[in-house]
C-alpha cells in the first residue's frame, strides 16, 4: 500500500490518489482489442438505434494497466498481509485453486451445453455435493446458492415449501438469535416472513427459556449459527433444535464459521435440519473484493425434494445429469440460473481434496488454538465480551478504552498504522464497542504474536494518550474518511464537471 | 500433524501456543461438544500435493468439451466473447482478489474506487442514474428488481414478458414465492395491455430470441398506470441500441458476464441492476460513495448502507451481503480497455455474423428464421427437427442453443443461435452444412 | 510503491523494508506442493548422497506469497509510471504478448522433440525471422542470441570467420565510437580482438577523420549505433560504412535504437552488414528486471553462411525443419542451446503482427516526435549535449546545475519524488553529467507535460536551494543506498548471523 | 493515424507537439536520412486486432504436440517438471516483469532483494560462496565458466567432458573461438588424466545420460596441477546428491530452467553460475550486494561492478548486459515455495521412476540400460535400432530424449529416457509396451 504516487499528469478534479478513468481518458484515444464489423449498423433499424452518447471512457491499455496497478496497490489484501475480521474466515486462498477454475475445460464451458458435453463439470459438481453432505453431516447438498445468504433464503422457502407440503399454512414467524447475523432476518422477511428476535444468555448462549417463550405453532423455524458470532459454540445445542422441532419448527444452520466444526463436530449430528457452508470462508476460495462467494446448503432427507433445480445427479451408469422440476415437482424452483458459482466450487474442491480428511481435521483444531491462543495473549489489555473458551474467533468489546474516550473504531484505525488489517467492529450487536477477531489456522504464530503486541500497545496508549488514536490511521494510503458526507449528498457516479 | 500444508504451525508452535493457553490439548477447548458428535468421520479421501491434485483437476476438466474446441453458437445471457489479455491480469491480482467487503476504506481504496468506477461505467452504458455495486447475477438480478417494484408501488402483481431468458422468469417465478407475489406472464406484445394493477412490466429487449422490442411504448403503459417499467438488457447492446435510461425504464437488469468474465459453466458471473435516482433508497446492494479524507483528498466509501441487511435486518431492501465485487472490477477492467470503439466493434460483429448466417439458414427448405422482425445477434432457427435439432448437430461437433419448445411458452419450437466477435466464417460454413445435413435426413423436412 | 510495512511479526537482522526468506522461515515448516519418492534414497550410492545440509528456507504458501506480494510493491515498474530510461526503450508492453507465450502450444514444448512434433513453433520463428528481415533491410535472420550483447558476440565472431574464410588472418582490431555501448567493445574483446576507440565529432557523429585514421588492413570491423547513443542519427553514415568497406572491413549495427528507424530507414538500405534487434526494447517484450531479452541478429548474404546453427529453415514442401553443421559447415556454430529465448520472440511476433506495416511505421515517428517535444520543454532549463534536432531519445547535460552544487545523479533521485522513474544517467559516457531520456512513443502527452515540469522544477530548486536535492528522495521505499560499502565488503548471500 | 493500439496521441495531441516543437511534419526531423532509404518499405502484413491476433497464434500453437499430451521421457537440461500455481502468479507480477535492470536501487528493491534471495537459495543448494544473478542459459554458462579459468590460470587449454550435455559443449566450441582456446574432449573418466596444463577439467554430474560421476578425483586431479575445476550440474540433483561446493568445484554452472521455469521450446532459461569466493571478482555477469540506505534501513544494490561492460568495457569479465534476471526470481519462488521438502520429493520421485523403469526395460530382449554405473533420473536406453527407436516411438505418441549417436562421441547410440515427478505410471507402461513392440519388429532385436 502506498501514498507515492506515480506521476501520469492527470488533472483531478480534487486532490486524488489516482484520478479516475473519466478523468484519465481522452477522446479519439484507444486500443484495437476488437474491430470491424461495420456492415452491422445498416442491419439494426433506425428507430432501435443508439441515439444517446455513449461517454464511456477513451483510453489505451498502458493507462489502462497503469490505472489497475496503482489501485491494486491501494488495497489490503489477505495476500498481503494478516486480515482477522471475525465472521468473515479470512484464511490464505491457495494459488492452486484459482488455476484449477481456470482450465480450459471448466472455465470455457457454457451452462447451456448438453450433459454430455460436460461430463467433468458435473462430476465435480456431483462429489462435491458429496464431499460437503460428508463434512456437514446432512443428506442432500444443492450448490447452487450465491453466497450465504442466499442459502439462508434457499432454506427458509424449502422450509415454506415443507409446511406447506405438509397442509401446514400458519407458520409465519421465523426465531433468530439477538447475535444472528443482518442476513438472517433479512433472509427470512425475503421469504414473506416475520422476523422474532430472542436475546442470549450471559453465557453467550441462545436463551433457552425466551426461545422456548416464543415458540408456537406459527414458527417456520428458528436460525442457529454455531459456532455463534460471539465464537461461542452453543452449549445446550441439542435441547435448541428439540425445542423448536417439538414445536414442528425446522432448525436452520448458519454455518458461516464452519471453519471451527471441521473434524469437531457436525451440524448434522447436533439437530440441525440443514446448513449452509460458505466456501469463500471455510473453504478458502477468495472474497474478491466481496464476492464472488458460493453458498452451498446442506439439508436432510425430509428436506431433500423442495431442493432447488437443476439438480445434478448421478444416474446407474455413472452418467451425471442435470435434472429439472419435470423430475423434482417438489423443488422450489430456481433460485439462480445453473447449478451455482461453478467457478468458486472448482476452488472448493481442489481445497477440499488438496487438505482430505486429515488436513480438515488439523484446519479446525488449528483455528481453534489460534483464536484461544490470541485471546490469552490479548486479554490483559482488553475486556472479553463473554468469559468463556471461544472457537475459532473470539469478541472483545473495548467498554474499557470507551473510558478513556477511545472507541473500538479508533482501535481499528489505529492497527492499520501497526501494519494490520483491523478486525470486524460493532459486531454483533449484542457487545457493546465489539472488536470481533478471527485469526484463521493459516497466520504464523509470529504474526499473531505481533498483533497481540500492536493490540496492547494500543490499549496502552489509549490509557496514556487517547488522543493518540483519533487520528489514526496516518500511515495508510488515506486518512478516515467523511462518511456521513457521503451519505447525506450520495456522489454515486462520474459525472463531468 | 502437518496435513494441512497451509498451516504454518510446526508441532513446537503448537505446544507453546497450548502452553500459553493453559491446556494441553485442543479438546480441553471442545467440552461443550456433545460427546457422541466428537471427532466425526467425514468420508473425505485423503489429501493430495498440490501436484497430484493438478493432475487429478485436469484429468477431470479434460472430460468437457470447451466452447472453443469447434462451432459454438450457444448464447443468450452467457455469452463467449473475446476477453483482452489485461483483464484478468489486472483484475484477478491479489490485492482485488483476496480482499474483503472494503468495510475499512484508508487501506480499500483500490477496490472502491474500481467498483465506484464500475458504477459510473454502467451508467453511462445503460443511460441510467444509478447503478449498484453488483447483484448474484442476471436472475437474482431480475427477481429483486420486481421485489423492488413491488415495494416501490404497494403492488404485488407483476407482469413478465415470456421472451425473457427462461432462468430469469423461473428465477422470478422462485423469488416471488416469498411475498406471494401475482407473477403473470404474457408475451412482450401484450405487456402495455397488461399494466393495469401491476407493480411493473418486465421486457426484456433484445429478447431471449434477439428480436428488438418496442420498450417505449411498454414504459408508457407502466408509468400510465402507475407502476415501473424493468428493462432486461445485455451489455453488448447497448453500445449500438439505445439504452433502458434513454427508453424510459425505471429499473435495468441484467446478465453482466459478457463483460470479460470467463463462462465457467453459468457462474460466478455478475447482476447488473441500475435505476432512476428517485429509486435508489429501495435498491438492494451494496453502492459505493465517493467522499475526501480529513485531509481534503478524494475518497470512496461504501454508502446508504441503511439500506442493507447488516444496518436494518429484516427491514433491509434485500438479504445481499457477499455479492460479485469482482465480477463488477473485471468488467470496469474489460469496459476501459475495450472503451467505446471495440466495444461497438464486438457487438456490431455479432450481429454482422448473425444476419449474414441468417440469410443463409434462410435460404435453406423447410427453414424459418425469427419472427420476421429486426433482431439483434441471435436468432431462432426453426426446422422440422424441432429442439431436436440440437441433437443432430451435436453429432457433427456443433453446439446451438437450448430447445425453445422446452424452455419458452407460446414461442414455438426450434433451437436459438448466438453469433459473437468470436463467431468465424469457417464456423458458418460448418453450421450451414449441418442443418442442411439434418433436415435433408429428416423425413418432414425431405417431404 | 510503498514504506508501509505489512507486519509479519518476523525479527529481522537489520531495519528492513521487508524480512528475508532466511528470516521468515522456520525449521518444520512446508507446503505440500510434490510429496513421495522416499524409495530413492535407496538407490543412490551412499558415496554420492548428500551430507552437506540443505538450508533452503522453510516456509508456506501463504508466507511466500507476502513476501513477493511485498515485494513487487517495492518496485518502479513500466505497468506503473514513465520509465524514460534513454537507450532503454522502455515502452509498453503488451499483455497479449505475455499471453501468446504462455499457449501450452508455444510454452509447454521442449527443444528436444523432434521438428515434426513442433512445426507451430519452427513456423513462428521462421515467420519471425522473415519479418525481421524486412524491418532492417536484411537478408538473413537468426534469432538465436539471447541479448543485444549476445549478438554483438556473435556477429564479431562471424566477421572473424568471414575474414578466414577469405584467408585473411591478420585483422585483429574492432574499431567503435567513443559513444558506444560498453557492450560492444566488450563483444569485440571476447572474441579476441582488440578495440580501438575513435572520437565523437562536434555534431554528436563519428569524427569521420579519425575514423580514416583509425582504419586499415587489420581491422575485422566497425561498431555503430545508429542512431547512435546521443539519439542522433549518422548524418554520414553511408560514408562511414563506405570508408570501412574500403579498409575491408564490416560494419556492425547496434541496433538498441531501432526503434526510431522504424519505417523511417533501414540499417539495410544505410550501408550496415548487419544489425542486432532488441526485442526487448523495439518490439514491447517486457525488460524482466533485468532479463530476458533477445536479440535477432540480421545479416546481409555474404555473411549467412557463417550464421549459427540450428537456422531454421522452410522447405519446398512447407515443412519446417532445424538445420544444424551438417548442412552449414561454415557456421560459428551454436552461441547457446536451441534457437533462441522463445518465449520472448512469440511477444515480439504477436506485436510485430498486431502493429503491421502501418503501425511501425507511427511507432517510429511518435518516438521521435515525443522525443523532440519533450525535449523542446526542457530544454529552457537545462543544457542540451549536442544542438541538433534528436532521434527518438535525447541527453541533456546537468553541466550548469553542476556548477550549482548538484549532480545528474541528484536530479535523477529528485525526479523520484516527483513520482517519476529517472532517466539512464552517466551514459554515454562522452557527456558529463549525461541524462540520457527516452519517452517512447506510449507515454500520452500529458504526462511528458507532467514529466518535463517535474525536470523543470528540480532545476529551478537547483539554482534557489541545491542543497535540497541531495536529500532526494525521500518518498522512495529507501533513500539513498551506500554503494561503496556494498562493494568494499560484499554480501553478496545470506549466511546465519 | 491511429495503427499502433498502444499509441496514446490523438491527431490533436501530435498537431500540438509538432507546433511546440516549431515544425509542421516529423519528416522535418529526418533531414539526416539519405532520401532513397527513407520510408522504406517493410513488408509486414497489415495490423490485427488483439482478438484476431490471439485467434492467429491459437492455430499455430495447435500444430505443436505439446510434452503435456502424452508418454513424455524427454528430458537432460531442459525438464518438464511440476511448477507450483504460485510460482507464475508472484514471478510475472508487472511490477517485475516489466521493470529495467535496477539501476535505480532506492526504487527496484522488489528486484535486488529477490535477487539476492536467488543468489542466496542457489548458494545453499550448491553449497557454493557465490552465485551471480545468472547467465543466459546452461551452455553459455559453461562457455563463460572455461573464459573465467581462463582468465583466472592464464592457461588455453580447457578439458571437458563428453558426456556434458551436447548443446553445452558446443557452445563451448564457439566461445572458444574467440581467444582461440584448445578444447580438448575425452571421457569422463580420462578428465583427471588429462589434467596437465589445463585452465580447467569440466565436468557433469549426473552426466548427461544421468550417470553419477565421482567428481572429488577430477577436483584434487585439476587442483594439483594448477587449473580449476568447473562442475556442471542440475538443480534437482542438488537436492539428494552431495554439491559442488563439497565436491571440491571451484566454479559450478548449469541450467536452472528446472526451477519452476517452462519448457518454452528452449528459452528464456536460466544460466546458473557460482564459484568460490576468491574468484569472484573474475566472475561475469550482474551480483547484487546487501548494504544500507543513509536511515540505516537494508538494503540492496547492484555491487562490483567494475567487472561488468558499462564500467570496464573491452576489459569486463564479460559483455553480458541484459541477463535472465526474471527467471532468476522464477526461480527463487519456485525453491521457497518448494522448500526441502518438496525439492527432495520432486528430486526422489525422478529417481525412483526412472529406476522402475529401467529395471522393466532392462527385462526386454536385446535392451541395455545406461553402462552399469549409478545413475540417477535419467539414462541411456539403448536398442538394436540405435537412435531410430526415437521414431518407432513417436509412432505410438511417445516423446523420447535425441538419439545419443547423434549426439555424443564414443558414448554408443540409443536414446536417453528422463523421469521426473510428472512421470505417470501409465506414462511407464506405455513406453515399456512401445519398446517391446519396437524391437520385436525389429530384425536384429527378432533374431
Ligand atoms: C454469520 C454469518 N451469516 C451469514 C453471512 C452471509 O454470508 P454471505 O456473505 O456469503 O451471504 C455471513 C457473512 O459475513 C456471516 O458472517
Ligand atoms: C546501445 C546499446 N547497445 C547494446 C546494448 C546491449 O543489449 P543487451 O542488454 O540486450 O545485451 C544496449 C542495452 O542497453 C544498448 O543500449
Amino acid at each position: 500500500m502506498s501514498r507515492i504516487r506515480f506521476e501520469t499528469g492527470t488533472k483531478t478534479e480534487l486532490p486524488a490518489l489516482e484520478p479516475l478513468l473519466f478523468e484519465l481518458q481522452q477522446p479519439g484515444r484507444s486500443g484495437r482489442h476488437v474491430r470491424g464489423g461495420d456492415e452491422a449498423d445498416a442491419l439494426i433499424p433506425a428507430a432501435f438505434r443508439r441515439t444517446a452518447p455513449l461517454p464511456l471512457p477513451e483510453l489505451t491499455e498502458p493507462q489502462v494497466v497503469r490505472h489497475y496497478t496503482h489501485l491494486a496497490q491501494l488495497n489490503y489484501s489477505v495476500d498481503a498481509g494478516m486480515y482477522p475480521l471475525g465472521s468473515c474466515t479470512m484464511k490464505y486462498n491457495p494459488k492452486i485453486n484459482d488455476r484449477a477454475a481456470s482450465l480450459p475445460g471448466f472455465a470455457d464451458i457454457h451452462p447451456h451445453q448438453p450433459d454430455e458435453t460436460v461430463q467433468g463439470a458435473l462430476r465435480l459438481v456431483h462429489e462435491l455435493q458429496e464431499l460437503l453432505a460428508g463434512i456437514s453431516g446432512m443428506d442432500e447438498v444443492t450448490l447452487q446458492p450465491a453466497a450465504g445468504a442466499h442459502a439462508e433464503f434457499t432454506a427458509i422457502l424449502m422450509f415454506k415449501a415443507y409446511h406447506a407440503a405438509r397442509g401446514d399454512a400458519k407458520r409465519r414467524r421465523v426465531i433468530v438469535p439477538d447475535s444472528a447475523h443482518g442476513t438472517n432476518p433479512a433472509s427470512a422477511a425475503m421469504c414473506g416472513f416475520d422476523v422474532t428476535t430472542v436475546k442470549s444468555d450471559a453465557r453467550g448462549n441462545v436463551d433457552l427459556d425466551a426461545l422456548t417463550a416464543a415458540l408456537g405453532d406459527d414458527v417456520v423455524g428458528f436460525m442457529l449459527t454455531n459456532p455463534n458470532t460471539l465464537g461461542l459454540f452453543e452449549e445446550r445445542v441439542r435441547e435448541v433444535c428439540d425445542a423448536v422441532h417439538r414445536a414442528g419448527g425446522l432448525v436452520y444452520g448458519d454455518g458461516a464459521n464452519l471453519n471451527a466444526l471441521l473434524g469437531v463436530a457436525r451440524p448434522g449430528d447436533l439437530g440441525f435440519d440443514c446448513v449452509h457452508i460458505n466456501v469463500h470462508k471455510t473453504f478458502s476460495t477468495p472474497h474478491g473484493a466481496g464476492g464472488p462467494g458460493a453458498g452451498p446448503l446442506c439439508v436432510k432427507k425430509p428436506l431433500a425434494p423442495f431442493l432447488p433445480v437443476p439438480r445434478v445427479i448421478r444416474d446407474g451408469s455413472g452418467t451425471y445429469r442435470r435434472e429439472t422440476m419435470a423430475e423434482h415437482p417438489n423443488s422450489i424452483g430456481r433460485v439462480r440460473s445453473y447449478v451455482g458459482n461453478f467457478g468458486v466450487l472448482v476452488r472448493a474442491y481442489t481445497y477440499i481434496r488438496t487438505l482430505g480428511e486429515e488436513g480438515l481435521v488439523e484446519t479446525g483444531r488449528d483455528a481453534i488454538l489460534a483464536a484461544n491462543y490470541l485471546l490469552a495473549l490479548v486479554r490483559e489489555g482488553y475486556d472479553v465480551a463473554y468469559e468463556r473458551s471461544p472457537m475459532h474467533e473470539f469478541v472483545l468489546t473495548a467498554a474499557k478504552q470507551k473510558r478513556h474516550g477511545a472507541n473500538a473504531l479508533d482501535i481499528a484505525k489505529a492497527l492499520i498504522d501497526e501494519g494490520f488489517h483491523p478486525p470486524t467492529v460493532y459486531f454483533p450487536l449484542v457487545v457493546p464497542e465489539a472488536l470481533m477477531i478471527e485469526p484463521t489456522e493459516t497466520e504464523p504464530k509470529e504474526t499473531l504474536d505481533a498483533f497481540a503486541d500492536a493490540l496492547l500497545r494500543i490499549a496502552k496508549r489509549i490509557e496514556t494518550d487517547p488522543q493518540s488514536v483519533h487520528d489514526a490511521p496516518v500511515k495508510a494510503p488515506l486518512r478516515r474518511l467523511d462518511e456521513v458526507a457521503a451519505a447525506r449528498k450520495p456522489v454515486l457516479r462520474y459525472r463531468p464537471a | 500433524m502437518g496435513q494441512n500444508p497451509y498451516s504454518p504451525h510446526t508441532d513446537a508452535d503448537r505446544a507453546a501456543m497450548l502452553a500459553r493457553v493453559g491446556i494441553t490439548s485442543v479438546d480441553d477447548l471442545l467440552a461443550a461438544i456433545p460427546h457422541d458428535a466428537r471427532r466425526p468421520a467425514m468420508g473425505v479421501p485423503a489429501g493430495m500435493s498440490e501436484a497430484e491434485v493438478q493432475v487429478h483437476l485436469e484429468r477431470i476438466a479434460a472430460l468437457d468439451r470447451t466452447a472453443g474446441a469447434g462451432p459454438f453458437f450457444i448464447g443468450g445471457p452467457v455469452q463467449r466473447r473475446y476477453i483482452p489479455a489485461a483483464v484478468p491480469v489486472l483484475a484477478l491480482r491479489g490485492e482485488f482478489l483476496t480482499a474483503y467487503t472494503p468495510y475499512q476504506p484508508e487501506v480499500s481504496q483500490g477496490t472502491l474506487q474500481a467498483i465506484w468506477e464500475y458504477q459510473s461505467l454502467l451508467s453511462e452504458l445503460l443511460a441510467m442514474d444509478v447503478v449498484n455495486s453488483s447483484m448474484y447475477d442476471g436472475s437474482t438480478a431480475v427477481a429483486e428488481a420486481a421485489l423492488m417494484a413491488v415495494r416501490l408501488t404497494g403492488r404485488k402483481r407483476v407482469v413478465v414478458a415470456n421472451e425473457v431468458f427462461s432462468q430469469f422468469r423461473q428465477t422470478l417465478a422462485t423469488y416471488a414465492k416469498g411475498p406471494e407475489l401475482e407473477i403473470v406472464a404474457v408475451p412482450s406484445r401484450e405487456l402495455a395491455a397488461n399494466a393495469a394493477g401491476a407493480a411493473c412490466l418486465i421486457v426484456q429487449h433484445p429478447d431471449a430470441f434477439g428480436t428488438l422490442v418496442d420498450v417505449r411504448a411498454i414504459a408508457e403503459a407502466a408509468h400510465l398506470s402507475g407502476g415501473l417499467c424493468v428493462q432486461v438488457t445485455e451489455p453488448h447492446a447497448n453500445a449500438l441500441l439505445e439504452p433502458p435510461g434513454a427508453l424510459g425504464a425505471d429499473i435495468v437488469v441484467g446478465e453482466g458476464q459478457p463483460l470479460g468474465i470467463p463462462l465457467s459453466f453459468g457462474g460466478p458471473h455478475l447482476g447488473i441492476m441500475g435505476c432512476r435516482d428517485a429509486l435508489v433508497r429501495q435498491m438492494p446492494g451494496r453502492i459505493v460513495g465517493q467522499t475526501v479524507d480529513s485531509d481534503g483528498t478524494r475518497g470512496f466509501v461504501n454508502t446508504l448502507q441503511t439500506r442493507e441487511q447488516h444496518i436494518r435486518r429484516e427491514k433491509a431492501t434485500s438479504n445481499i451481503c457477499t455479492n460479485e465485487a469482482i465480477a463488477a472490477i473485471t468488467a470496469s477492467v474489460y469496459l476501459s480497455l475495450m472503451g467505446p470503439r471495440s466495444l461497438r466493434a464486438a457487438a456490431r460483429i455479432g450481429v454482422a455474423r448473425a444476419h449474414a448466417l441468417a440469410s443463409r439458414l434462410a435460404k435453406l427448405p423447410s427453414v424459418t428464421i425469427g419472427t420476421g422482425a429486426p433482431y439483434f445477434d441471435r436468432f431462432a432457427l426453426r426446422t422440422p427437427l424441432g429442439g431436436e435439432l440440437r441433437t443432430a448437430l451435436l453429432a457433427d461437433g456443433i453446439l446451438v442453443g437450448e430447445g425453445i419448445g422446452r424452455h419458452y411458452a407460446d414461442c414455438g419450437d426450434g433451437v436459438t443461435i448466438q453469433c459473437t466477435e468470436l463467431t468465424t466464417d469457417a464456423d458458418l460454413d460448418a453450421l450451414v452444412g449441418a442443418v442442411e445435413r439434418a433436415t435433408a435426413r429428416h423425413p418432414v423436412a425431405r417431404s
